[in-house]
């Protein structure tokens, strides 16, 4: 009996179990209870930058920028304008696609590291925006008191827990959307155009257009997850908008597993984890924290799910072959291809 | 001379070679056959230094060029012609060219003769010089594939397929080209679907099946060998 | 009309910090198929060694330069190494990582052993030269004097040496550059110890007339991406005129418009000239 | 929820730091956490004891690296955690986001150390602003450079918020008494790479006076570079950079002509401390006002535990700290008051004038009424 | 007529890669295409498939003008290729390989896999089995769980008609399907592409194996230079003195040698 339990499907299920629990586990260390819902907003925001960059293979750096902008939204709406936290976060999510869309048509004419580097310069000027359009933004005071979701009849965003189960629920769409997306057609165009834009053409794939689909999609979801940040933290200023948020959540992505149902929140999870634990070491946590960066993507090229997936037995992965498309093994955008030593 | 000794070899986990022993002589032309994923290009890689055998030996002119890396082994004068091509895409025909003669660099007049061997070989490549070999026909990058192994002015040749892709009257034009290298007194290891011609050509042949030499002996003798026959001659 | 003249030798000055920095980033993008992102913080490294060999260790400036260059050189071979070489296979996405690790690494590294203040270095140049009512000191000249001739002896060096074509053929394709007798191994190394001896001179350079922090190389980071990018990657003159003409750019944005103009000058150029040529002005095809 | 007690039990109060402490701008962050735990280290030396029990205090800081968001989660890791109820915060974003968390999410007392008033206007109850606010400044410096009706004043403090705060109020008061001011012209300290054209700009608005200041050393070269360029006139310095400071930065010279906040060693009284500080720290650095104003405002939180024979019910610390502000002593500007929104106020503080001559002309400061 | 070109042209900064070419593909049939190297076979499919937009003619496909049309809407109206260096989704298995194929006939969409509808529920495995069957008919299905850059080139070849064939093509472009097999591997390529023809596909061929050729297409047209040069039944090319000259050699024991 246990020896057909699929340990992948045993993995996500213990996953979800213990994200579950978090509350109760952390009932007397709230700040661990924020720590782990932060790192499940950063996990949303992953997904999204999964959707663009482990599916479709187009690097956005601009990703932490839409982060931004969903906080931003939801922040001056709630402050300023005094709205209501659901109408602002329905506007966050609109804006944020609208503002992906249109840059997606500028920023998709460019290939490879040019876009890279163009998505970066996006989010700067975003960025910059921010900054410097005090009336706006209030630059560098950031936004204070920005709203929690108002009650639900009982419900009370205010507790801790109830915040988390809050983000959970978006995490676990944003899951379960990229695995259903990996097993769909509209996510076998992307890895098609991950793998050779060429060979998608020629199988009828839109390229333009998906791409253009993926990158508005990931927009999205990055400024839904700046929207929730907004409410969790009450105060956001620039930096939630900078580029290291995007280096951040690459990183997750990366240690995670890219292209993965998984990946994003287990690397999440692991780096806040990480980051946790050498909080202790202080300023010495660089210098750790670098080395270990470098290994990992080293000696764990796939990211965690990469590795979790070089344990399971072979009987398994028969299974997992008729996964069409998971890409657990799948680096992104193959390198020229060598042998040489 | 090129003598290859109990030579096994693998992709990751997969084993594809299993001891192989060959033997080509300067001057000679040694054909390989074999049918698809028999371990031909495996085979070459191996003597080129691109994948590292498992275990064997390979000498090059009595020298063990086993774990030598592949410039050092174009460097003694062991060109591969490799099943892919492996064209700089963005780069122009001729650097393509003259990066062929990367290891002959200080000798400016050889390379200018060089360079023009391959012109009078393809006269197509001396018209398309300034292209980038991306936008090549798939002929074209396969002459000029040939064309770049031949700058390195080597005394072995490796060719794995050179016909593949190529116009009938331009394989015959190879083929006789192959026949003239080889007259110069360089030798060539080819591989080559196109038994029947190959064997017309060769001094000596083997042939590999699931990366084993199934069969050895002069051209000759392959040739009248039914098994041959009947698998790669279509008799 | 002063004003202009005043801004301009300014613009040319910046001009030359940004395309000393931007050489040594053109050149290892070949090898790596992706921007180091590390860049700055190896920028930052140079400028403190530099202080340290002139400062502590009392050598003379030009001195103290080249031997920042050196050990940078080495730590460069060190890096690709230890770092680089194990990912030559993997996507470029991961060497993006990497460096970004190798970044946080030196950056505390840095800060660890000289602390957390800023650092000033005496222009061993003092004075300035009065150019039709502009004021220029003589250290922003050499800056521009040093930035035309390692630009011109490096074009030299590449146009001439097989090392230029050695770069571009590994990185277009590695199996074919090792079966044409390049080493790619070496190609790396030596790439990255140039690269890194580049990048070295141009902090020791602009270290007197800047200060020395753990973070100094931020702001010369996201500027000197732009810069590559809109001259085309792993163009050599593409950087040259990327970074003189961004450099005037946002030095004429900030007088004639606004400080905000002038820090958004290079981003808005940069998605303008891509919107129009998505290769950057001197890039031919497109990268991976 | 309240501060973890089971750490006071055995007689440990844990104060909290969240600030830069690794990367480009850090060494502020520093200086401010040197100052907290040489006032630590002389309280753990004469003993805390509080309604009868010994404790020991200790110091924990966390690295945020300016970043209000990771300031939040260090704030609540000090609180819940390590038991912290008083954390100090020296970045107004990483006070306003630890104003976020002690308005109803969690309770402890936040140390503030920014002169920006409005950390106070948020009405956050549990707030202790500790230096003196900026506010105070502006007035006092415009008249002391100010030396004709229509002044003009160019406008180079660094972008931070707090730059652009000081710039604000700064213009506000200027042109109130009918000065001109030319554009705007903040620029970020941290990321320019050469201060020359922004400099050139601004001087050709020929300006009479130039707000300038922003961390002490490139404030530095900034103002050598405007001399170098030919201008004349005065700086009016932001209270973030220190002329103690500068003068190590660049030829003293250049600074001729200036206002700001007044170098420490003038001050009546600080010989002993900036000596001890150096010889604790072994530093050949300036000693400034960040380190000391938060040497002796911790004191003070620690004397209003005693008062309020609590170490971990926030609101009553606070409450005592009326009381407790009177039985401290300290370095300069010792405060003898808190105000009702939290502030800590005393007399006698003083600016000073650089003059023609490189001679500190030092003049009185006054605090605000609320 | 399936296919109908007229008058097609494809200039590359001044080289006339394709120039004024007519060609009628009738449906059912097999038409190869030949030339020299660098004559505008390729160029002239990526011109029929969309891949490049012609500088002047026209593509009428089934009746409707189809000139300049995107890949994406090419395959659409059923015309599907295979590439001269074989392509494949390199990390992938074969089975997702084919699947892929599956995606532009299918009518559910990401909406439907995320709310998992029974419209995506039947796609699925209506895919699934269209690409089982792709795979038996080129007779690849024992490598369905193979990767596929670790075939054989044979086998990557047979699994790049089956990613066409999955796209459920009226015409099929193979740009050099036997180049790099033996001989008897041709026959067998030969022999898959006959009962292609006998499912209703109408195949156009471009290869330089003339064993292959002559012993299977229904017409052939030569280009070179761009250009139109001939068209016909294999007999009537064979003995084109212009052919002979230009493409298939005076010496030209190949054409007829494994026939
Ligand atoms: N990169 C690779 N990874 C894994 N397996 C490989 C790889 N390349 C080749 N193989 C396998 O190794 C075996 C031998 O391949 P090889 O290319 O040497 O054969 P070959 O005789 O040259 O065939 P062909 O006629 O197709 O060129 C084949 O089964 C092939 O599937
Ligand atoms: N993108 C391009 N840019 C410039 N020239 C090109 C481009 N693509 C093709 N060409 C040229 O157009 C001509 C036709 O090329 P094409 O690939 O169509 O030839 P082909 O008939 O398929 O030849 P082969 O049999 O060798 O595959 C060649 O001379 C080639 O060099
Ligand atoms: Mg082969
Ligand atoms: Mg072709």
């Amino acid at each position: 009996m246990i020896d057909r339990l699929n340990p992948r499907l045993l993995g996500v299920a213990l996953v979800a179990i213990a994200m579950l629990l978090a509350p109760v586990v952390f009932s007397e260390q709230q700040y661990l209870l924020r720590v782990v819902t932060t790192a499940a907003i950063y996990a949303i925001a992953a997904y999204g930058l999964n959707i663009i960059l482990g599916l479709t293979g187009q690097l956005s750096l601009a990703h932490g920028a839409f982060f931004g902008v969903g906080a931003y939204t939801v922040g001056l709406l709630t402050t300023d304008r005094d709205w209501p936290f659901w109408s602002a976060f329905l506007v966050a999510i609109a804006a944020t696609t609208v503002l992906g869309y249109v840059s997606g048509l500028i920023a998709l004419r460019t290939q490879g590291a040019y876009f890279a580097i163009f998505t970066m310069a996006l989010g700067f000027l975003i960025f910059i925006v921010i900054v410097r359009w005090e009336s706006l933004t209030h630059a560098h005071s950031g936004v204070s008191g920005v709203k929690f979701p108002e009650n639900i009849g009982p419900i009370d965003f205010t507790e801790p827990a109830v915040m988390y189960y809050f983000v959970l629920i978006f995490l676990a769409a944003a899951a379960y959307t990229t695995h259903a997306l990996l097993n769909s057609n509209a996510g076998r165009s992307l890895v098609a155009i991950r793998t050779s834009e060429d060979l998608a053409k020629s199988i009828g794939v839109n390229v333009a257009v998906s791409k253009q689909l993926a990158f508005t999609a990931s927009a999205t979801i990055a400024g839904l997850a700046g929207g929730l940040f907004a409410s969790l933290n009450g105060f956001i200023g620039p930096d939630s908008a900078g580029i290291d948020r995007t280096f951040e959540m690459l990183l997750f992505l990366l240690i995670g597993g890219l292209g993965t149902v998984m990946g994003p929140l287990l690397g999440s999870l692991l780096v806040a984890f990480l980051f946790e634990m050498l909080q202790d070491l202080e300023t010495y946590r660089f210098i750790v924290l670098g080395p270990i960066i470098v290994l990992l993507v080293i000696f764990a090229p796939r990211g965690m799910i990469g590795y979790l997936n070089d344990l399971v037995p072979a009987r398994f992965k028969r299974r997992a072959t008729t996964m069409p498309g998971d890409p657990a093994t799948v680096p992104v955008a193959s390198p020229t291809k060598s042998e040489v030593h | 001379m090129i003598k290859i000794s109990g030579v096994s070899a693998s992709y990751e986990a997969v084993d594809v070679l299993h001891g192989i022993d060959i033997v080509a002589n300067d001057g000679e032309l040694t054909v390989i056959l074999g049918a698809n994923g028999s371990g031909k290009s495996t085979l070459f890689k191996a003597m080129s230094g691109v994948l590292r055998p498992n275990s064997g030996q390979i000498e090059f002119n009595g020298e063990d060029i086993t774990r030598s890396s592949p410039a050092a082994i174009v460097k003694k004068g062991l060109a591969h012609c490799p099943e892919g091509r492996h064209l700089f895409p963005r780069m122009s025909v001729e650097k393509n060219l003259m990066l062929g003669a990367y290891v002959r660099r200080g000798d400016k007049a050889r390379v200018k003769t060089l360079l023009e061997r391959s012109y009078d070989l393809f006269p197509i490549l001396r018209e398309k010089r300034k292209q980038a070999a991306g936008s090549l026909s798939g002929g074209q990058q396969q002459m000029a594939a040939i064309g770049r192994s031949l700058m390195s002015d080597p005394s072995m040749l490796i060719l794995d397929e050179p016909s593949m892709g190529l116009a009938p009257l331009i394989t015959q034009q190879v083929f006789e080209t192959i026949v003239e290298i080889n007259n110069e007194g360089i030798g060539v290891l080819l591989a080559e679907q196109n038994a029947n011609s190959a064997l017309q050509i060769a001094t000596s042949g083997y042939v590999l099946a699931e990366g084993r030499v199934v069969l050895s002996g002069t051209a000759k003798e392959l040739q009248s060998d039914t098994r041959v026959q009947r698998a790669y001659l279509g008799v | 009309m002063t004003l202009f003249i005043q801004q301009l030798a300014n613009g040319l000055a910046l001009g030359g910090i940004y395309c000393l920095a931007a050489i040594g980033l053109t050149l290892v993008f070949g090898v790596l198929g992706f921007p180091n992102l590390a860049h700055g913080a190896l920028y930052m490294l140079g400028a403190y060694l530099t202080y340290f060999f002139l400062t502590d260790a009392g050598m003379p400036y030009v001195v103290a330069i080249l031997a920042a260059a050196v050990v940078l050189a080495f730590l460069g071979v060190v890096l690709e190494r230890l770092v680089f070489h194990p990912l030559r296979n993997s996507p470029h996405t991961h060497h993006m990582i990497a460096t970004v690790g190798v970044m946080f690494f030196l950056v505390a590294l840095v800060q660890e052993i000289w602390g957390t203040g800023f650092l000033r270095m005496q222009s061993p140049v003092g004075g300035q030269l009065s150019v039709l009512g502009a004021q220029v000191s003589w250290q922003r000249i050499i800056i521009i004097v040093t930035a035309v001739v390692v630009l011109l002896l490096l074009t030299w060096f590449l146009k001439r040496s097989p090392h230029g074509q050695a770069i571009e053929a590994i990185e277009q394709d590695r199996t074919g550059a090792a079966l044409v007798g390049i080493n790619p191994s070496m190609v790396s190394m030596v790439t990255f110890a140039v690269s890194l001896a580049l990048v070295a001179i141009a902090a020791g350079l602009v270290a007197p007339i800047n200060l020395l922090s753990p973070g100094m190389g931020d702001s010369l980071g996201l500027t000197v991406f732009a810069i590559i990018i809109l001259g085309g990657l792993g163009s050599l003159p593409g950087a040259i005129v990327g970074g003189f003409s961004i450099a005037i750019a946002e030095v004429m944005a900030s007088t004639y418009i606004s400080v905000a103009a002038g820090e958004a000058a290079i981003f808005v150029i940069l998605i303008a000239v891509l919107a129009i040529k998505p290769t950057g002005i001197f890039g031919t095809v497109a990268q991976r | 929820a309240c501060g973890g007690s089971s750490d006071s039990d055995d007689g440990t109060i844990v104060i909290g730091y969240s600030a830069g402490l690794s990367g480009g701008a850090a060494e502020y962050g520093v200086n401010v956490q040197n100052g907290l735990k040489m006032a630590i280290d002389e309280l753990n030396e004469e003993g805390v004891e509080i309604d009868g029990k010994k404790y020991t205090v200790k110091l924990e800081s966390l690295d945020d690296q300016y970043q209000p968001g990771t300031t939040g989660t260090n704030v609540q890791r000090l609180v819940e955690k390590e038991g912290a109820s008083v954390v100090f915060v020296p970045h107004a974003g990483g006070i306003k986001a630890a104003q976020e968390l002690n308005s109803g999410r969690t309770e402890f007392l936040v140390g503030a150390y920014s002169s920006d008033p409005a950390i106070l206007d948020s009405g956050n109850e549990l707030t202790v602003m500790i230096p003196p606010s900026f506010d105070s400044y502006v007035q006092p410096f415009i008249d002391k450079v100010k030396t004709k009706d229509n002044a003009k004043l160019g406008l180079m403090a660094t972008a931070s918020e707090f730059g652009q705060e000081w710039t604000k109020t700064t213009i506000e008061k200027w042109e109130e008494s009918g000065g001109e001011v030319l554009a705007k012209n903040n620029i970020d300290y941290g990321t320019v790479s050469d201060f020359a054209g922004p400099v050139a700009k601004t001087l050709a608005g020929k300006p009479d006076v130039i707000l300038v200041g922003g961390p002490s050393q490139p404030t530095a070269l900034l103002i050598e570079e405007a001399r170098k360029q030919g201008f004349k006139g005065a700086f009016l310095i932001i209270d973030q950079a220190k002329f103690e400071e500068l003068e190590e930065f660049t030829d003293p010279k250049n600074l001729n002509n200036s206002v700001g906040i007044m170098p420490l060693p003038l001050f009546d009284g600080t010989e002993k401390f900036i000596a001890d500080y150096k010889a604790k720290y072994s530093s050949e650095k300036p000693v400034n006002a960040d380190i000391a104003l938060n040497y002796q405002a911790l004191p003070i939180f620690i004397e209003a535990m005693k008062i309020a024979k609590s170490t971990d019910d926030p609101k009553a610390i606070r409450e005592a700290m009326g009381e407790a502000v009177k039985s401290v002593n300290g370095v300069f500007f010792v405060p003898d008051r808190i105000s009702e929104k939290g502030h800590l106020q005393a007399e006698g503080l003083q600016a000073a004038y650089r003059n023609a001559d490189g001679e500190y002309e030092p003049f009185e400061i006054e605090q605000p009424e609320e | 007529m399936l296919l109908q070109v007229r008058g097609l042209g494809k200039t590359f900064g001044g080289l006339d890669a394709v120039k004024d070419v007519d060609v009628d593909v009738p449906e059912g049939q097999i038409t190869a295409i030949i030339g020299p190297n660098g004559a505008g076979k390729s160029t002239l499919f990526n011109l029929l498939a969309g891949f490049y937009a012609p500088t002047s003619g026209t593509v009428t496909f089934e009746g409707k003008d189809i000139t300049g049309m995107k890949p994406h809407r090419t395959v659409r109206e059923g015309i599907a290729r295979t590439f001269q260096t074989t392509q494949l989704f390199e990390n992938s298995t074969v089975l997702d390989n084919v699947l892929a194929g599956c995606v532009v006939r299918s009518t559910s969409n990401a909406l439907d896999a995320v709310f998992h509808t029974p419209r995506h529920r039947r796609d699925e495995r209506a895919s699934r089995a269209k690409a089982m069957e792709e795979l038996e008919f080129v007779g690849a299905a024992h490598l369905a769980d193979q990767v596929a850059s670790n075939l054989p080139q044979e086998a990557q070849k047979r699994v790049s008609m089956a990613l066409a064939l999955a796209t459920e093509p009226r015409l099929l472009l193979l740009d050099e399907p036997a180049a790099g097999t033996n001989d008897e591997e041709t026959a067998a390529f030969g022999d898959l592409i006959r009962q292609m023809v006998a499912r209703g596909i109408t195949v156009c061929l471009v290869e330089h194996k003339m064993s292959m050729v002559m012993n299977l297409a229904d017409q052939i047209v030569v280009l070179d230079h761009g250009q139109r040069i001939a068209a016909g039944t294999p007999e009537q090319i064979k003995s084109d003195p212009l052919v002979i000259e230009a493409y298939l050699g005076a010496n030209n024991d190949q054409a007829g040698a494994q026939s």
